[in-house]
């Protein structure tokens, strides 16, 4: 599947395919823009997020590196010095970690101690979280520890629309940007309003700090990002059904910073807040979203906010891990003891 | 090329014992007797036959990834079959060659990409420790284990799997840092086989791998990895000079990987099909095969017989696999650390409680 | 200072020389207990906390190592699968990072992937936090990464009683445990019981996971740990004084897994709960804190948790982290705020 | 010990161009005048005096800390020179003389170590990037920019300065293997002062750090660190070379870290006297000062004159040191992001709400 040419026409794409198509966009729209990973030219890499692209422009603009990740990083932040503007490819979520150092200590901080002088548009994509039936190291959802990080933009897509304009949208920033994929959900199909970037409206092109609600409702709200929108939205269905019940599914799309005001006001209106991830709960986003909007909807709560998160525990092997992922039982086990309260 | 040991010959003949840089391993075999030769053919036989079990199994979805170490057979066996009893091996994810050579059941490698454990054997009973998939990681573990041999007077020596690409990290480098500054009694043992995944090892370095090593003040040696007993014999000295207490070796073992990366590779993407038939043509089954056959010990009936054990072998594996069950539901939460931690049990009992019908 | 035996006494101890004397006594209680980092032998540590173990016990099992914290962790690893109980030092805070892959994904995980067979009693020293004037990357509070971990302990001691005890603890479990100097706390003094681990109270010997009020109080409650214990203290102080009220202070001690209930009852009878630390508040330990509290003192909060931390910046320069450093002033004011709800 | 370029001998005499390691690198200097010699001698005075004055700055509690360079005014004024307007030089942390070189205000050091900024000065303009404390990370950020600068046609070469501590980060060892590869154009300039902190270089490699680069293929070379005349011209080749398109170059400057680690550091821990003492007779300036001095170019009158530059400068240093102002409060929100994060907005309105009467 080589990259197609830019055309403002919606189209029906995957989500992976999006991807690939709002990087190929990121590329013609900006000649500093380069990619580089492990196995992101010939092959494409693994996911095949960028594949065609080398073809495209060349090994100079899309680089195979070495398989180390520190570097990855560390050398994208000196091209990022020098007037480029790097994507990066950490080829799974588990293999962050050697490059924390860069990005926590260097990438993050560097606008900082500058005194804004350097500017790093570095964006580091990171496919993430499981149910892909993996092996280790293959399934993790680290966007805690990059949330925490002071510094970091740190954005997820849902669905192939989102994919495609905040890919593109990361790599404009004039920020670093964490840009996580929601791995499993890479096959899935939706419309694609194909418009390059720069033809978008001004708001348009700048929103990639909001969150949005993807479903309206009345009785709770579910908060959520990334894989688990999806999960949500099943939840919402379910619950129509058969309690009778309608929940407002709320899209977080980027996670530091937040953006809680329509969180805020939907819980005021429900009273009633899950938050879902599948990272481990302890000190995570679900920890961060429950604190703020108790604070600020502390009189409108009619419970505590509740959470479903993967497991405080490493995450299992794969024949164990539709046990440790949030589900609809688990979300709407969460929501009716919202009620009970 | 750069010099390279060789003590058989693409053809199958052995290399005399004269001069070139062949002359110094030589005796490290010069006792492996016909009856030895046969040994290692019969590992490097079975060892592939399950290799294209894992295949097999995960085509019928009952891995959900296999990584094949077809091509790499000698390399593993020779180099698992130079360890002692007390030698501990570090892997990466690839080596189950070596796993064979050190006792590990089969099946628990089996486990591991079917999704069903995250390491089954134990390493201390094997000298193996687990799979390390984050590439590089388990270098520093070797090192620190053979500081600890050092340090509490143990007898074995370590060595430490990795591949071409790992030897970008920092980890493995680091490793190669402090291995030589304490004199650990560890083997590198680097399979170059030539890609990592989709990336030519020329991408990893401008020089041969094996001279890395000079760069952090110890000895290092390339052996052509296809070549079973040139494997072993380099890979014997390398760990007699661990033992002695001159620090670390790094073996480079040349070899290819001939399959895909893993299962879910499409090495049509990137690999010129004519390197894959150079390669095939340096099998190292069939360069010992052809010694064997040439010497007269490899008859019609004996190599029957090593591939009817390789089928069984691989039959009653794959049965065991299909019978193997996924763990209970709540497994997920054991072994979290070795003192109850309360949210852990928190969270079990509200699963139980939950899911409890579902166990 | 040379390290002195032990003794069944009280001594008045600065912190450091508590964890001094703490490490002294795990030296002795095993002689698989090696001690390793950067200048950990000759030097003592650049804050002189293993001051005298090298000439004590060798340089066998006082071991200087090499610049490279990734080896610092990785090899201790190696060294634990051997048999050994390695006390890793790590300089400062800021220089953890480097090491974060093998901390996350190897230490925190060998145990759950291994089926409990492996052990790997490795302790983690950091010193940790600002508030001394240093140059950037030293006064980092890295606490929430760690705690977001399965697998991993994660402690840290307020006084120089627990210091000496919680170090031999840390030592002696067959966890990896992240072990958080207050390191602007090394100089206070206090009173310690020199009694080692093996001679005290089997409660004491495995306490490690407690939190415990060390101030009694009916008005509203703080919660903190580490560094800014001693500062709520002052705040509880001056709060009796200035508006006659009494608050609870509880040190939580244990960061992961946390000891919750005392803050829950505490909570639950004072209404109100402020929680601090030096670490930014963005998905942080205060974040769980609230969260969890929240869903068990429901019915009993009479405001919102509060949280009183460092802000969501990078570390700023010295000369401005008073600012960003949680005081009593600022305590206070979340106190004040907890009431006006 | 190895094979050392110098081009001045301890004695302050001019080594011939004959033979010996020497002879390649004698060209690079070959159109030294007395007067660019001076020039040096003058740099190198400053660069202390003002190093002096971090020191004493510190003990008066007007910086929280001060690593001095004492020792290595030869090894940073020698290489600082070298480099051209359009080079770009990334240091760690004790660089004082090299940003000297580069214009950089020395005032904009000291605001560093008195913490009222975190980097003060610019670094496109200086072709200086900010102090680098986390050790060998800076390393990286030089490869990808000497990448960068290959890919845009750029004229400049990069160094970027280390530690013989450094070298054992794995960050170090990931840019050698990369800008090998990529073939960048970059300098590795490890200033080996015998010390990181309490420990001696032998236990960060067991072989002269130089030799490193052979692992990964490229070139290398070992410098007479206290030598301002070889370094320059050794200096000068390296960045000759990197520009070439050859590659990476290591340079190893062997010199001495005279003062303790930072002002927070006792020596007398680990450290023997009579290694100082034998550094001490090898100072970097007395070098100079000899050699100049034997040459009748070194006057009374201009020693006088230089030292009452040096004397000026570190007064004028001072005065506006003690000026330097904390930057107000609120300061410590700025720049978080170049967007606004409504996180830190909030705070900061929090902030300046509740301390507004302090600011
Ligand atoms: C730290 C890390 N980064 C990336 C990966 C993804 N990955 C798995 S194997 C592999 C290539 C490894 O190549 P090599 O070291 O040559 O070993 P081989 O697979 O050829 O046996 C990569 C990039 C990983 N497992 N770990
Ligand atoms: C990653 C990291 N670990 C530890 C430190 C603490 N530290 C600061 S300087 C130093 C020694 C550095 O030695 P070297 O590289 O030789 O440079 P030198 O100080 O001698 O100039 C150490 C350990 C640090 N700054 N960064
Ligand atoms: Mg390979
Ligand atoms: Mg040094």
């Amino acid at each position: 599947m080589a990259p197609t040419a830019s055309a403002s026409v919606r189209r029906t794409l995957t989500l992976a395919k999006a991807l690939n198509t709002g990087l190929l966009e990121a590329m013609k729209a900006d000649p500093k823009t380069v990619i580089m990973g492990e196995d992101v030219g010939k092959l494409g890499g693994v996911f095949r997020i960028t594949d065609g692209l080398q073809e495209l422009f060349g090994e100079e603009r899309v680089i195979d590196t070495p398989l180390a990740e520190s570097a990855i990083v560390g050398t994208a932040i000196g091209l990022a010095m020098r007037g480029f503007r790097p994507v990066c490819e950490i080829q799974f979520d588990g293999f962050v970690y050697p490059a924390f150092d860069q990005i926590v200590s260097q990438l993050a901080k560097l606008h900082y101690r500058s005194g804004g002088r350097i500017r790093l548009p570095v964006t580091i994509r990171i496919p993430y979280g499981g149910g892909i039936g993996a092996v280790e190291h293959h399934s993790e959802s680290p966007e805690a520890y990059f949330c925490h990080t002071a510094g970091l933009r740190v954005v997820t897509c849902s669905s192939p629309a989102d994919a495609h304009l905040m890919i593109q949208q990361a790599v404009a920033s004039d920020d670093p940007v964490i840009f996580l994929e929601p791995k499993r959900r890479y096959w899935e199909k939706g419309e694609v309003d194909t418009t390059p970037l720069a033809d978008l409206p001004a708001d348009l092109r700048t929103d990639l700090g909001t969150s949005r609600v993807v479903r309206s409702g009345q009785d709770a709200t579910l908060v959520a990002y990334g894989p688990m929108v999806r999960t949500c939205l099943d939840a919402a269905d379910v619950a129509t059904e058969e309690d009778g019940r309608s929940l407002e599914v709320i899209d977080l799309r980027s996670l530091s910073p937040l953006d809680l005001d329509p969180v805020v006001e939907s819980t005021r209106r429900t009273g009633r807040l899950v938050a879902v991830h599948e990272a481990p709960s302890n000190v995570s986003l679900s920890s961060e979203i429950a604190a703020r909007v108790t604070e600020q909807a502390f009189y409108h709560l009619e419970s505590p906010v509740l959470r479903v998160t993967g497991f405080d525990t490493p995450y299992p092997p794969a024949r164990l891990e539709d046990h440790y992922l949030p589900d609809v039982d688990r979300i709407l086990d969460a929501v009716d003891r919202t009620f009970g309260y | 090329m750069t010099e390279l040991v060789q003590l058989l010959t693409p053809d199958g003949r052995r290399t005399t014992s004269g001069s070139g840089p062949e002359a110094e391993y030589q005796a490290f075999v010069a006792e492996v007797t016909d009856d030895d030769l046969v040994g290692l053919l019969r590992d490097m036989t079975v060892v592939r036959r399950l290799d294209d079990e894992g295949t097999a199994l995960q085509r019928q979805g009952e891995l959900s990834l296999w990584a094949s170490l077809r091509g790499q057979e000698a390399a593993q066996v020779g180099s698992g079959r130079a360890l002692e009893p007390a030698d501990m091996a570090f892997p990466s994810y690839r080596e189950h060659g070596v796993a064979w050579c050190r006792g590990v059941d089969p099946l628990k490698l089996f486990g591991l990409f079917r999704g069903t454990s995250l390491g089954a054997w134990d390493p201390a009973e094997h000298g193996f420790a687990l799979y390390a998939i984050v590439v590089g990681s388990q270098t520093l573990h070797a090192t620190g284990y053979a500081m600890g041999v050092a340090r509490d007077g143990g007898e074995g020596a370590v060595i430490s799997y990795f591949g071409d690409g790992a030897s970008s990290e920092g980890d493995v480098n680091e490793a190669f840092g402090w291995a030589s500054v304490f004199g650990a009694p560890l083997v590198f043992f680097c399979q170059n086989n030539q890609w990592a995944i989709s990336e030519p090892y020329r991408r990893q370095s401008r020089v041969p791998i094996y001279q890395r090593a000079r760069g952090f003040g110890f000895p290092s040696v390339r052996v052509d990895g296809n070549d079973v007993l040139a494997t072993l014999a380099v890979t014997r000295w390398a760990l007699r000079q661990a033992r002695s207490g001159a620090g670390p070796v790094l073996v480079e073992a040349l070899t290819y990987r001939i399959n895909p990366h893993t299962t879910a590779d499409d090495p049509s993407r990137y690999r010129p099909a004519d390197e894959l038939s150079t390669w095939r043509r340096r099998d190292p089954i069939d360069r010992l095969r052809t010694h064997l056959r040439a010497r007269g010990v490899l008859t019609d009936e004996l190599e029957a017989s090593i591939a009817a054990e390789a089928d069984s072998t691989a039959a009653d594996l794959r049965a065991r696999c299909l019978a193997l069950p996924d763990p209970p539901g709540d497994a997920l939460f054991d072994h979290v650390q070795v003192e109850e931690n309360n949210l852990v049990a928190a969270e079990r009992a509200a699963f139980v409680s939950l899911r409890g019908a579902l166990l």
